[in-house]
């Protein structure tokens, strides 16, 4: 939290940005108060990126470590681009939350702890074996005590609920304690109750209590002096419309754009798994923006009904997690051979094999560019952060259908589920790229390619005068038949290539972030790296340094000017959450000695982090 | 009116001109030809028919069929398949494989799709051995069966193709045998007409790996007494004379077969086909020689009073009309809490 | 004798030291309680018992329990286990996993392991819903279920788990319910003693994502008049004051729920459970409220001569006593036609 | 057929090598005809090897021209490496058969026809209009025209076979003038004959007498002078006992000696698919090597059961070609993530999908090396000939069970099909590894190290005082219960990628096959092209041009020098089978400019397209 220059508001001191975690057990509902917050920041017009951390369990025993949600939010009136690499103030609702987030608080920063919840129970239940509220493990931070328990069951007594519902309004009492703290408007909070709890207005009501009572805490209570009341003037951002948005919801809606932009109906295919279900859930009510969506019985059903989507004439899309991906490789491998359109959307999470399924990971770049048998190019396109999503998204629904292609497209559970403001488009104003199925029959031939694209045309069963047999055996160039014929085979794998690479020349040239073409140091990134990437590389440069930013979005084919452009720096850096995957491939096209620097805990690299790797290069 | 009135399509108008690179002698020659026939029977319109198959020698199916033809991946046919008919319900969509594709790698997708009673009709080629990958037992070999993988004799039980597809709860459950030209076609015309998921076994041999291994009820001085017709309605009886017949032993609930005239046994006995029935048709799936003639024809149809494709589409439509965004993008991305920042 | 006497272990010897991660609630909390006390009961030993699990809140099993565990991959547990059989039959290996992990994704391991009769128990959790994953119905969720991935109800009709193990040919079927913890332990008891691959349906509550789904069999008022405790020889009857029963329908085949006392109706007309009788328990396992009561207990039952991995064994053995190399290595290796370059 | 110095036997000629192909219907028994040739060349002390060509069709109508089935055998006084370029002489059973095969033969080559096939049914079945020994189309080629059908039913009809049984023998009459060409000792076709017809003696009977006429009729046939009885010394190879391997016996019997050099009884779980099910046939056999081989029901349940079989204290290995190895990319990050060894098979074949079954290909390499989600390491070897199959499994098994790791082991169709005459080792002089399974309690930790290979301690359920339990979840590193801790993963990542590293240290130093360490030119391959590249650099060192040979066996991890070596060549090319995948890696891994050659139509390369290949960068 920086110290703001001038009180913009009555008495409250101005701050430029702040990181507030909120964390407590699973029951508490950390995530919707954080989701809240959030709205109520967003609305405030300030810049902001979060990161929710939940649990591994479902439901774990309450007051476990393990059973411990977090939600963070980073927000300030300068531009956002991470969730902060440390937290200024911790609302710790048990000693669980406590114990698994303090080392995250920055020195000198604040914990707001619910007294109530500090139980010897609880706290031998967290694993203390002394109250940190007694012994000095809290010493150099700055802790405000309050039985929040207490005063939610005391602010919502009038409205008759049992001592246990009424101890579940406690998130909204610290919730409008925090709405106090950033002087947000918590209407928007008490509109969202209200409709929340639509059919029970008795609970809206109780939970609107404990927020005000929260609030009204908050003018009481004796803050130290630099957490007082503060105030975070808007950002100053983009005008337009907007919202929150996850990265889930900003794929799944360029999914949507992208099947109405290409003219399509959309069958979405999928099997349940961590992260990648929000996209399906995200779509199933989607109906009336003609979305089928299919639960297949698993992952490689749900690619071959995809498939079979694709084959009948509609975009077919399918999506899962690493260990589900890998289950598709053999059919994607007739999709590329049948040379039909396909988006295969990737949520990463860590690994391997089961791995951490709800933690971030960047580690299926292989996999992605790689990972099938035989020669067997495909395109692959990563998002960075949940608006990226949407329009990264629609890019690779163009490629699918534009190039009769799979496209890989890659996010992973950290963008998925953090949120970003996000401006909205117009959407009259994407261009359009309507899928022309062939129609006549007129000198049809199967794999006949289109000589710009390469691709061959799309027909769908049911064309009348255009019968014709596909399938995952070689087939002649032309006719689409069974060949074994050893030069076709060669023509058709040099095709199959050459369509793949060509669309190098259809995508838009490597920009440069942040920075200069050429000089010292460049930082390539990818995916969700953008936002510690991009904020180390401003600091740093904002300190004279000569570094710049790339961020890759088309990782296969890559951008035609990338070579050129990474010989033009003195050193390349490609800081990776995975053990060096991007660095492989572009030290294998370009023989640029780019330097890997990894990160592989579940956890998005902290600034200072990519900041130590550069210094290190300098 | 001015219609255009298109000639009857023959049985040789729904074949293609490639070449047919079955073993001589297989019996999937039989099989095309008794689909081809029905094909000209029930007057399917090739451009709006789709053959989509698995890997296996059966499954080169679609080559040969002047129809939309996907040759797909093993094991993985009906969830292609069920793709095709989410996005277009009006193709008439069928599946073929052999019993490696559809009991083996592919059990399971087999399984969901007569679960969910997806509208397809699935023919499975059941020659009890994997013929393309040259000779190698099958989920539906017989126990002691020598193949190259199983050199001293297999072990395993096999499943019983039609016993698996009611236990999936199939609605349409049938058998033919390929050399039964006479009887196949009504079959399969049969299957193709039920609206759901049609489950056909057909018997078929493979001349080069398993040769004879039905013969003891397909041969034509055994059929007779070896095979039975179900068909609904109609006394389960067979023999040369008709004389065998089928009893229910109400005690055991397990069937007998019997002969009219002996041991008082007279018509009255012998149990009448109902297709509907799900624990007869159990019972009839069962059956094998030497105890029993196997059961042809259609053991088992029920309809449901919808396919899935169908009820999804439904549900699609129902929905979006009550939906407000009424499929206007710009609404769906201001869907929710949305704020203006002014500049 | 100088043998060492083990003091008998108790249910709690078989937990470990590892904290449970189930919902406070879950009915998984009384599954792992009945199978600790049937391991206590039969006196497993638990340095040669194996858990094996696929991916689910159930197949988070083999962490709770002290014996060896293996933590495998969604689906795919049955074939685990059958590795592992293969190279050690004398392990006792268990299975466990939801209805996802052994319906969904890993039906055709299932059926596979139940075809070829390997020997394992299989426990399968049906709480018809996808646990782990966060509420997504099952292919056990019944017809219009909400869920996050069917927002406007599911509209496949679901798997009988008992009617799918019998489709393959099971040897052994049988179901319990986890608030029966007066009954599931004897279930599981007779189950692991069944030799070859024994299928157990746990009917298994989530409290958070499918809660009361099944009260309406379940609960206390409820559960006489709603549930059937099949036993072998005795008569089928179940309510408060086992007046109601099972009769057959001679002609439909079918079962009927009647009353005794009424219509004329006596013990006589209620029939006996014949656990070796197949039909029978095709018809068992398919009655489900509110027509019929859920039948509980071991619906079927007749083993085979031999399971898999035995009779894979003795015919290793027997073919490798026959063999003239012996196991000797460079009689392999000079297996055939040799010839000498000398020097 | 390069003309001999010599004559060493009497009248006839002496020649250093030759190449014969045999051509003919699926049903006219081409490679049993080959083989038996293979056997009496192999005994009369020749080198060679041979190319197995089959039909894609299992038995496809007779006379067409995929159903062709063609044996070709290259043989000589000298080393052997390939199967040849061209053909000397071609064996063409019926028009078919000539048509599909004589672009290969050589100018001037000699063409031996069954004119009793030149049917005017069969010339149209073959797709010849004019019959092409009329027209003018065989210009340039030697042609003996002989009435082979005729001679055969002439010479067996004392034997009671019918007309079709007779013509049956056909095959046995050609075998015998080749026989005759090349002064074979028949005796061993003969004793073949007697023992694979045992049952049926007057079927033996009726083969030798056509064996015998075919040879009978060499006295006196009109022979082109070149093409004349001909004699072949003895090549100057290693003494020894000899047998004739293939690719697939030899990767069986190097598994089975790897498990018995380990200790272990193996348990081989595989699903069939072409070309990988040779090795399921010759191992179901060998039960009294405590082999237990399982066909399960597809493979991903083949790659379970053998890591439950690995897990309960076998060595487990599973098989397959691309399309089978995709589906188990999951389950093998689970064998990863357990730290359990497995070996797995791939025999490669072309694709991508269905592909090209029964052709050749190189192009699993990425799926090896790269192709899993998550950072997944593992070691990979490839192996370069049938008897380099045998040593390269027996090392699979040894890195699979020293370092509790899953090794790719990569054969492909050519090397499982074709054979080559192999010095047959002592088995008592390879040195064993046996594997020490833990039994003691005291202290165990299931994710413990062993310093030295970083592996863990596998411990086989039942033994007593070691219960435990594994699984795909993230473990802790050392308990190995399941730990969502952001270090531990960090920890256990970089364990799980510096033991798989760590293996360069325990396997030799990269050599160089031929020539020298340095210079101009290197040519690197890896698996089957090891023939002619082979045979390509020692022809042009005899030349003497600066160009060297190195082969990799260990893919991954690559040997510690090769880096360094590769840096001591001007130019680096590497001829692969595929688009260019273990160039990929070269170029990531050292930088160093590799360039790739490539070749992609099912087929291996020929010795003059390496050297063209060379010829460019000279
Ligand atoms: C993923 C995969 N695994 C294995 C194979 C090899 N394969 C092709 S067909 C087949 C089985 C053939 O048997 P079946 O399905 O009974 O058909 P049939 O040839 O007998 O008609 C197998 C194992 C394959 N093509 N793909
Ligand atoms: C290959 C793969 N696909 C999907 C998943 C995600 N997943 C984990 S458990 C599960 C289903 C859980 O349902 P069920 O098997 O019924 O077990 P329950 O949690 O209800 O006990 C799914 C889809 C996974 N882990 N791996
Ligand atoms: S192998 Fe058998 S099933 Fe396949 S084509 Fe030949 S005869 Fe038919
Ligand atoms: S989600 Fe359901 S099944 Fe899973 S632990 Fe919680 S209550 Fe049990
Ligand atoms: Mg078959
Ligand atoms: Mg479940």
């Amino acid at each position: 939290m920086e110290g703001g220059a001038v009180a913009a508001q009555s008495s409250r001191h101005e701050v430029t940005d702040a990181v507030v975690r909120f964390a407590g057990d699973s029951g508490d509902g950390m995530q919707l108060t954080g989701t809240q917050f959030t709205q109520a920041t967003a609305m405030a017009g300030n810049d902001l990126a979060t990161f929710p951390d939940f649990p591994a369990e479902i439901r774990a025993p309450a007051g476990t470590t393990y059973g411990v949600s977090a939600f963070q939010i980073h927000f300030g009136s300068k531009v956002i681009r991470t969730s902060g690499d440390e937290i200024d103030v911790l609302v710790a609702m048990n000693p669980a939350a406590l114990k698994t987030n303090i080392d995250d608080l920055r020195r000198g920063g604040l914990v707001i702890l619910d007294t109530g919840a500090f139980t010897a129970r609880n706290l031998s239940k967290a694993g203390y074996e002394t109250s940190p509220l007694e012994d000095k493990s809290l010493e150099g931070y700055r802790i405000l005590e309050i039985d929040m328990s207490r005063m939610t069951v005391e602010a919502v007594k009038d409205h008759g609920l049992g001592n246990k519902d009424a101890l579940r309004c406690k998130n909204m009492w610290a919730l409008g304690l925090i709405d106090w703290l950033y002087a947000r408007d918590r209407t928007i909070n008490e509109n969202w109750l209200r409709q929340k709890f639509e059919k029970f207005p008795e609970v809206a009501e109780a939970n609107i209590a404990a927020l005000n009572a929260g609030h009204a805490f908050g003018e009481t209570a004796d803050f130290p002096t630099e957490f007082g009341a503060a105030y975070v003037a808007p950002a100053r951002i983009e005008p337009g419309t907007y919202r929150a948005l996850t990265g889930a919801e900003g794929a799944a809606m360029g999914l949507v754009a992208g099947a109405k932009l290409a003219g399509l109906p959309m069958l979405f295919a999928g099997y349940p798994i961590t992260p990648a279900s929000a996209l399906l859930h995200t779509l199933a009510p989607l109906k009336d923006f003609g979305v089928t969506t299919f639960q297949a019985e698993d992952e490689i059903a749900a690619i071959c009904a995809a498939i079979g989507g694709s084959y009948a004439g509609a975009l077919g899309v399918t999506s899962s997690s690493g260990p589900g991906i890998a289950l598709k490789t053999e059919a994607l491998g007739l999709a590329i051979a049948t040379e039909l359109p396909l988006v295969v959307v990737n949520s990463q999470r860590g690994g391997p094999s089961t791995g951490l399924p709800t933690k971030t990971e960047q580690s299926d770049l292989y996999q992605a560019v790689y990972g099938r048998n035989a020669d067997s190019p495909l395109a692959v396109i990563a998002c960075h952060s949940p608006g990226d999503a949407y329009y990264a998204a629609i890019e690779a629904c163009r490629i699918a259908v534009r190039y009769m292609t799979p496209v890989i497209f890659l996010t992973d559970g950290y963008i998925g589920n953090a949120s970003e403001p996000w401006r909205i488009p117009d959407f009259e104003e994407h261009t359009p790229f309507p899928v022309r199925f062939r129609t006549d029959p007129e000198g049809y031939k199967v794999y006949e390619r289109n000589l710009e694209t390469l691709a061959r045309a799309w027909v769908k069963p049911g064309t009348p005068g255009l019968l014709h047999r596909i399938g995952g055996i070689e087939k002649d160039h032309l006719t689409g038949n069974i060949s074994y014929d050893p030069e076709n085979h060669q023509r058709m794998t040099d095709a199959r290539r050459a369509k793949i690479l060509g669309i190098a020349k259809d995508i838009p040239a490597q920009e440069v972030d942040h920075g200069q073409n050429g000089g010292e140091i460049a930082v390539v990134g990818w995916g969700s790296t953008y936002g510690p990437i991009s904020r180390a590389v401003s600091g740093m440069r904002a300190n004279g340094h000569d570094v710049s930013h790339i961020h890759i979005r088309h990782i296969w084919p890559l951008p035609e000017n990338l070579g050129e452009l990474l010989r033009s720096y003195k050193t390349v850096i490609v800081p990776e959450m995975n053990t060096g995957q991007l660095v492989t491939v572009l030290r294998s096209e370009y023989l640029v000695d780019c330097k890997p620097v990894n990160k592989v805990n579940g956890k998005p690299f902290r600034i200072v982090e990519i900041e130590d790797a550069i210094q290190a290069h300098l | 009116m001015n219609e255009v009135i298109q000639p009857a399509l023959k049985a040789k108008d729904y074949a293609t001109n490639q070449e047919v690179r079955w073993c001589p002698g297989c019996g999937d020659y039989a099989i095309i030809k008794a689909v081809q026939k029905t094909m000209a029977d029930i007057g399917a319109d090739p451009a709006n028919t789709v053959f989509v198959s698995g890997i296996g020698c059966a499954a080169r199916f679609p080559y040969y069929m002047e129809t939309f033809g996907f040759h797909t991946i093993h094991g993985r046919a009906p969830s292609f398949a069920t793709g095709i008919k989410l996005v277009n319900p009006d193709l008439d969509v069928w599946v073929v494989g052999g019993d490696g594709d559809g009991l083996s790698i592919g059990g399971n997708h087999t399984m969901h799709a007569i679960r969910r009673n997806v509208d397809i009709t699935y023919l499975l080629f059941n020659n009890e051995i994997y013929g393309l990958t040259k000779g190698q037992y099958s989920p539906t070999s017989r126990r002691g069966t020598r193949s190259p993988s199983t050199p001293d004799g297999s072990i395993d039980s096999p499943v019983n193709a039609l016993s698996f597809a009611l236990g999936a709860n199939a609605r349409f459950v049938a058998r033919g045998i390929d050399r039964r030209q006479d009887h196949l076609p009504g079959v399969l015309a049969r299957a193709h007409s039920h609206k759901g998921c049609s489950f056909v076994e057909v018997i078929q041999n493979c001349i080069v790996y398993n040769d004879g291994a039905f013969e003891h009820f397909t041969e034509k001085d055994v059929k007779a007494d070896t095979q039975i017709e179900c068909v609904h309605g109609e006394l389960l009886l067979f023999g040369k004379d008709k004389k065998r017949g089928l009893r229910l032993n109400h005690d055991s609930l397990e069937l007998e077969t019997v002969i009219i005239g002996e041991n008082g046994i007279t018509e009255d006995d012998i149990i009448v086909h109902d297709e509907t029935n799900r624990t007869i048709a159990g019972a009839l799936a069962r059956m094998e020689p030497p105890h029993f003639p196997m059961a042809i024809g259609v053991l088992y149809c029920d309809p449901a009073d919808q396919s899935y494709e169908k009820a999804v589409l439904r549900q699609n439509r129902a929905v979006a009309e009550k939906a407000t965004t009424k499929g206007d993008m710009n609404a769906l991305l201001r869907r929710g809490a949305t704020w203006d920042v002014a500049t």
